[in-house]
């Protein structure tokens, strides 16, 4: 694996296989992982639709991935992004970084994960329990301001 | 000069892409935006709160005030969810 | 599995199983798993020897994970440590955080892997490449600050 | 009373575990391992450094200030490194 590698596609995120793959030989120490899941909203949503710019989304996840292998003392660090319809229970993304040092890991995931969330060109829609499709999910003024605290260190 | 929109900027306007000539004296993204909005009831729900709509040149995030110069794709849409 | 649960034994961590096991129904938005492995150590370890107090290292785990729990929104929370003998390339401690939150689980399982370091009963001995038994591995002072930051929030 | 020894402390003293009768006088985890400290040469070796030396009275981990009181087991270890 290369030492910063992006996906982003429609396909399953196999959470075992990804955790097998970014285990290290011997040389890490630490290897943290996230995954972000689709809620069912107790029930109201059916799915939720994940709309992306094809090229930028590679380009604009790779970028973060790469600051954050300049800033961290990365091993290893895996980011996926999945497009398209995604029910309940299913993953959307998954980021996983391998260090010497399990601060660096913990930190650089955290800092990958708060810049896909709203610098990285995905848009959310719902689709409900109901059959009808539900409306854009609105971007949080938290998400920036988890992107921006990294601005401050 | 190909423009494509996104999510519910794509949806308000009813296009996914389009090829425009732009007119002269758009030089920066906020004369983009402006002029574009007077193009169309879709186009001016889809663009009537500016402050909302992120732009990208060739693929990469810029602010308003940047002039458009020589690039071949303008992205328009709104704020990211993604993660 | 129960919203926590703690493992001390000498069996290998089964990741992909235990990230599968995480993974929620369609509840939790955000998974954070660490894994650490121990290190080869450019060759010089042959293995860690982990010396552990049977009753009170789970205790103090477990204790720890509760603290966590009570802390941060948690879903669920999974710690795993082994002891006994481990070769370089291999598992030692693995911890797993579901909540609907994605910023309480990273401080959680960062939080739970600070105590673990030093608050633990746990002693690793180094097993040298040359077949013999090196010395006990020392304490830092930089894993009792990591533990230390925690109350100052 | 039964006390039990890890890591190096266990080495040095070379036993795992032991029943020992704590003569009177003895009230803290203090006076414990100053006691301990002169039952021989390697108790002497395990606890020269008392500010290395961490103890749990019936697995709860407590200062050296803290009365042994009615404790059915007490553990004698140095600084953990788990994790």
């Amino acid at each position: 694996m290369d030492a910063v590698s992006v996906v982003v596609g429609p396909d399953r995120i196999d959470l075992a296989e990804e955790t097998r793959r970014i285990a290290p030989g011997g040389d890490a120490g630490g290897v943290v992982t996230f995954a972000g899941f689709c809620r069912d909203e107790a029930g109201r949503l059916k799915a939720l639709e994940i709309e992306h710019y094809p090229g930028m989304a590679e380009r604009a996840i790779r970028r973060i991935a790469e600051e954050a292998a300049g800033r961290w003392p990365l091993l290893r660090l895996r980011c996926i992004h999945r497009h398209g319809l995604i029910p309940p229970g299913e993953e959307i993304v998954f980021v996983a970084c391998a260090s010497v040092h399990r601060q660096a890991a913990f930190e650089a995931a955290a800092f990958v994960m708060d810049f896909m969330k709203s610098k990285a060109p995905f848009w959310k829609r719902e689709h409900l329990a109901d059959g009808t499709v539900g409306g854009w999910v609105e971007a949080k003024d938290t998400d920036d301001l988890a992107a921006d605290r990294w601005h401050r260190l | 000069m190909k423009i494509v929109y996104f999510a519910w900027v794509r949806e308000r306007i009813g296009i996914g892409e389009e090829e425009v000539a732009l007119p002269a004296g758009i030089v920066t993204v906020d004369d983009l935006l402006h002029w574009l909005k007077g193009r169309g009831e879709g186009y001016g729900a889809a663009l009537q709160a500016p402050e909302m709509i992120r732009v990208a040149l060739d693929q990469e995030h810029v602010p308003h005030s940047q002039p458009i110069g020589q690039c071949t794709e303008i992205a328009i849409f709104p704020p990211m969810t993604g993660g």
